[in-house]
């Protein structure tokens, strides 16, 4: 008898099953709730089908490491009433999507919810892990104690700038996957990858057995292809969240990249 | 609580925080600087005026005279010394009520290192005379069309654009607030006012004041105030933090009054937020002290009651800035006004105690909303032969 | 050259003067409150910066760091007292740039007197920011819609308010001009300037300075840096005079350069006026130059060629402005800035020597005037993700 | 033969005439020029039917010691183009007005002009005398010695608060009357003299043989009759340039004043 995996392997499993099929992982990101409250599970289904593992952002009042788009769009959602609470109620309501979730959030709203609370409440509404910016490794120890307890994962973050050691730290603590930040991001018009991130994400790599998803402005297929070949999955966000605001078809989208 | 982005910045630079601060050559010209460009010590003035009126001995520590107006530029220019000890190609600020923005673009032409300075737009309003400061003396101003357009924006704006150059670029924090090392930092910094404080009241009034007072927002001015006469025993202190129109929330800034702890900025500490942990949108007629959040060692000093924190409504703060201006002959800025406005209080409860304001920064910047808040009649040659 | 009227009123204060200016109780009262209240001694700053761009050792003799940001404060607080002293019920007062408002406005609060303030109206159009303050200061603030509407027709105003009650007020003059005692009184009210850089150059530059600068309109500042050194016969000096826009008549305020022995304002000494005696409308970029006549001391000085008066341009002023706030981090008043002009170009001619300028306010009520000439472009958050 | 009467003196004799008349001294005060130049002479002679003496005043920039009426007929004056010489040229061409001319200047204008050549010229012109607010005694002598030369008088000004000693030096210093300034002008409306006021006037006339003559806000002829008693003449300045002003005939209301 299999032991059904847990939640933060759920994450693990979708991207290296996406790899195994020979494609890259793909994360889509939406701001819960945005652009329209009412079809937030319905576009979550939508880009679950596209996806690999879905990323759910909790809107919050100060988005201080994200840029304009998911600015705006985390303000518009919270002044529509978007909250954890109610995306803790919608995903539960929801039931399987069809792809493991991983809500990213910033810490305060979390603190505000309570971390044990927040472990078992995600559990039951099938959120599968966190993504936490403004979390760094040194002071998650409470937060990741009530997460394991659910087997939830708390992905971690690195960047170009992170220290070698300090790399290997984050690689071996993070869970479901390890986010690598890029600073610059790449242009649409520029579809080859300077060697700084090839040589970034070889070195991320080398540091875990984890798939290594790559945040990057990825907008086109060309760029999904070329990151394949040095990380196990993409991010994509601002692109997705503009489509969204645009009312063109996120699936399309999605599909589109890894045509 | 930093994005990761940032943490080999901020490693880096706590690195170099202790490194320079217990440097003798380093913390030498810093001295030096501060004595010949900002003009320190400043003085302590003898409030008669008040005194009279309060039934206290007052005294006033006189940040207003420092160069650009506030205590800001004694942090600005340690931190812009520090920037050019670390090699930084550019120096990127946040700023409120726009005294710490001119303060380090002041800072910075005489370093000589550029630099930019995010403000919030609702701020550039109430703020104009700082902003054309800012520009003549060099620096790029970013207007903050995000968020709350306040300084709480102007700060995540900081954060964001540190974090497109963390190496590249210095972020000169100007409160006590934000990840470590700034609060230790800013407070290091900003305790040239009470070391100078202390010192100037046992040779002027001949003894250590009963109560210390400042203005809270971030809490720059009152660490630098406090924290050299936190072992006199015989010292109390008072916090002054903006009560704004009320005690409703969104009505103030009173953050140690109101708030709970929680994370913002990179910091955790007290906070002002709504029950999903969103920050809530603060008011006060002040703008530098418009700030949802407060340095972590006031929440430490409050937790262990070393320091009582009270509130001072924008009405009171008005009210005192006028007694001051008529009584002593100085402008204060409206920041500066809740704390004598919170001494004024305690003054009624305490009488015949000797007291210590600072007085943080000048007036002069407030005129738009002074202008606004009392009336100015002018009188022209009439047609009396 | 005073109205009757005026004459027992100015026997007067020239008794009180003598008196109370030789009285060591009164004389110690006005240093305590220089130190403790005005911010003295105002530091002595080594501006590296622009020494290196001109070839020279620059010190600057930091005024706009004295309460209320120039040295109108070490006359009007004097006055103020000697006022009181003299049982005045109300302070009279003219002014130009505004910045002797405000210096009479808050010394006239801190010593307890009422007062009034005559500025002509294109003077409070153009520095609004210190109307302001004098209102806040508790001033009462009276537009003069006759004759130039400037600091001369104020002063006219100010005199024929004075003849109405020659007892009763006191007429607090702000230059280094007027009927006697008043040049006498205030040399001697601001020669607390010159005195104190001269001890600081010893102290900091180790020696004397090979040229003292200033500005000069009506010539107070000059004058306070310059007494106290005329007996030190290697230091040269420089006076700067308003060139405006060019050396014709009205085009300028450089009497000195361009004017002839007449009377104005109760005192003999060099004017701008036409062929009739009628005097010159002048021109100048900073309102506190903006006059047709200078301190009668001064007219001796170029006379007996202890001190040098040159012309800088409304432009050459203004790049200096520029250079010192971009080089220093500082930002001069306009008035200032004349010296810095002044000494720029001496310092191509002299290359290698040591100079003094006299930095008699801060600019940060010229903004409405530097904003038109330096356009202040605005950045906002953008779109880029 | 009875000696021609210095300039200074005709003066004294026009207002004692008149004090032997049983009137009081009238001095019409205007500035030259004002308000329309081509009738300066005109209206100079008209006044001077109903004068005693003329003052003329030469305008001034900067007229420190006067209210807004005198101000802004010198302004006005100025910009029409009156200057001393104007005023002396056309006196001169004038000739005999019907009544001694004072010419009523501050220094400045005298100063650039010349005392000598100041002197000489105004002898030329009719001039007899001079009243300088700005030129206090003690540095009168230079333009004394001029005025000397040509007999010219130099008017002295008293003032209510002007101490007994110097007084005296005043009074006996002055020529062709002593001109007593007051400050608190008399109202239209209170036409009885306050004992301060005649106390004074009685004062500077213990101290001078010279008429006296009162400086004060004089509208009606009620105050010209009470001041009557204690000096021998008033002048009337700003209430007569407003009547110019308006349009008014002079000459009508400067008889209403003795009427």
């Amino acid at each position: 008898m299999t032991e059904t995996p847990s939640p933060r392997d759920r994450i693990s499993d979708a991207l290296r099953t996406a790899n195994a099929d020979g494609k890259v992982g793909l994360i889509p990101f939406i701001t819960a709730g945005y652009p329209d409250k009412d079809v937030f599970v319905d576009t979550l289904k939508a880009i679950a089908c596209e996806g690999d593992v879905v990323e759910v952002g909790v809107p919050f009042s100060d988005p201080m490491a994200d840029g304009v788009t998911i600015q705006r769009s985390s303000h518009a959602a919270i002044a529509a009433g978007v909250s954890l609470q109610w995306i803790l109620d919608e995903l539960k309501a929801a039931g399987d999507i069809g792809a493991p979730i991983v809500l990213m959030s910033y810490l305060n709203p979390l603190l505000a919810f309570g971390f044990d609370e927040l472990a078992e409440k995600s559990a039951a509404a099938g959120v599968c892990g966190f993504i936490v910016p403004d979390l760094p490794w040194e002071e998650s120890e409470s937060f990741r104690h009530s997460l394991d307890s659910k087997g939830l994962a708390l992905v971690q973050l690195v960047t170009p700038v992170t220290p070698d050691a300090r790399l290997e730290l984050l690689c071996k603590g993070s869970q479901g996957f390890v986010y690598a930040v890029t600073i610059t991001g790449i242009t649409g018009g520029d579809v080859a990858l300077p060697p700084e991130v090839t040589n970034y994400l070889d070195q991320v790599n080398s540091h875990t057995e984890l798939p290594v998803c790559a945040g990057f402005g990825v907008r086109h297929a060309e760029q999904v292809d070329n990151l394949g070949k040095h990380a196990s999955g993409v991010i994509v966000g601002s692109a997705l969240v503009e489509r969204l605001e645009a009312g063109d078809d996120p699936a399309a989208f999605l599909a589109s990249l890894r045509a | 609580y930093a994005p990761e982005t940032l943490v080999p910045a901020l490693t880096r630079l706590a690195e170099n925080v202790y490194r320079y601060l217990d440097d003798d050559d380093f913390m030498a010209h810093l001295d030096s600087q501060l004595r010949g460009w900002v003009g320190r010590p400043t003085p302590l003035t003898l409030a008669a005026g008040l005194g009279k009126r309060w039934g206290a001995e007052v005294y006033l520590k006189r940040e207003d005279l420092a160069h650009t107006g506030a205590h800001k530029i004694n942090n600005a220019l340690g931190q812009a010394l520090l920037a050019r000890e670390m090699g930084a190609k550019q120096v990127i600020a946040e700023t409120g009520a726009g005294q710490h923005g001119v303060a380090t673009a002041a800072a910075c032409a005489r370093v000589g290192i550029p630099c930019t300075v995010y403000m919030g737009a609702v701020d550039i309003q109430r703020q104009a005379p700082n902003v054309d400061r800012m520009y003549q003396l060099g620096a790029k101003v970013v207007a903050v069309e995000t968020g709350d357009r306040t300084l709480r924006a102007a700060i995540d704006e900081a954060f964001r654009n540190w974090v497109a150059d963390p190496e590249g670029s210095y972020y000169l924090l100007g409160s006590a607030v934000g990840p470590h090392p700034y609060p230790y930092l800013v407070q290091r910094l900003q305790s040239v006012i009470g070391t100078e404080a202390r010192e100037q009241m046992l040779n002027i009034a001949g003894e250590l004041p009963d109560l210390a007072v400042a203005c809270v927002g971030g809490g720059s001015n009152a660490i630098g105030l406090f924290h050299p006469m936190l072992a006199d025993d015989s010292v109390e202190f008072l916090g002054v933090e903006a009560g704004g129109h009320g005690p409703g929330l969104g009505d103030n800034s009173a953050t140690l009054a109101a708030g709970k702890p929680g994370v913002l900025h990179g910091s955790y500490s007290v906070l002002l937020y709504d029950g999903d942990g969103q920050i809530q949108d603060t008011h006060s007629i002040s703008a530098g002290l418009d700030y949802p959040g407060v340095g972590p060692e006031h929440s430490l000093l409050k937790t262990i009651g070393r320091v009582s924190y009270v509130t001072a409504t924008d009405e009171s703060a008005l009210s005192a800035l006028q007694e001051c201006c008529a009584v002593e002959g100085i402008l204060s800025a409206l920041e500066s006004a809740h704390a004598f406005a919170g001494a004024r209080e305690w003054a009624q409860q305490n009488p015949g105690k000797r007291i210590l304001i600072g007085l943080s920064g000048r007036g002069d910047k407030d005129m738009p909303t002074l202008s606004q808040h009392i009336p100015s009649p002018l009188v022209a040659t009439g047609d009396a032969a």
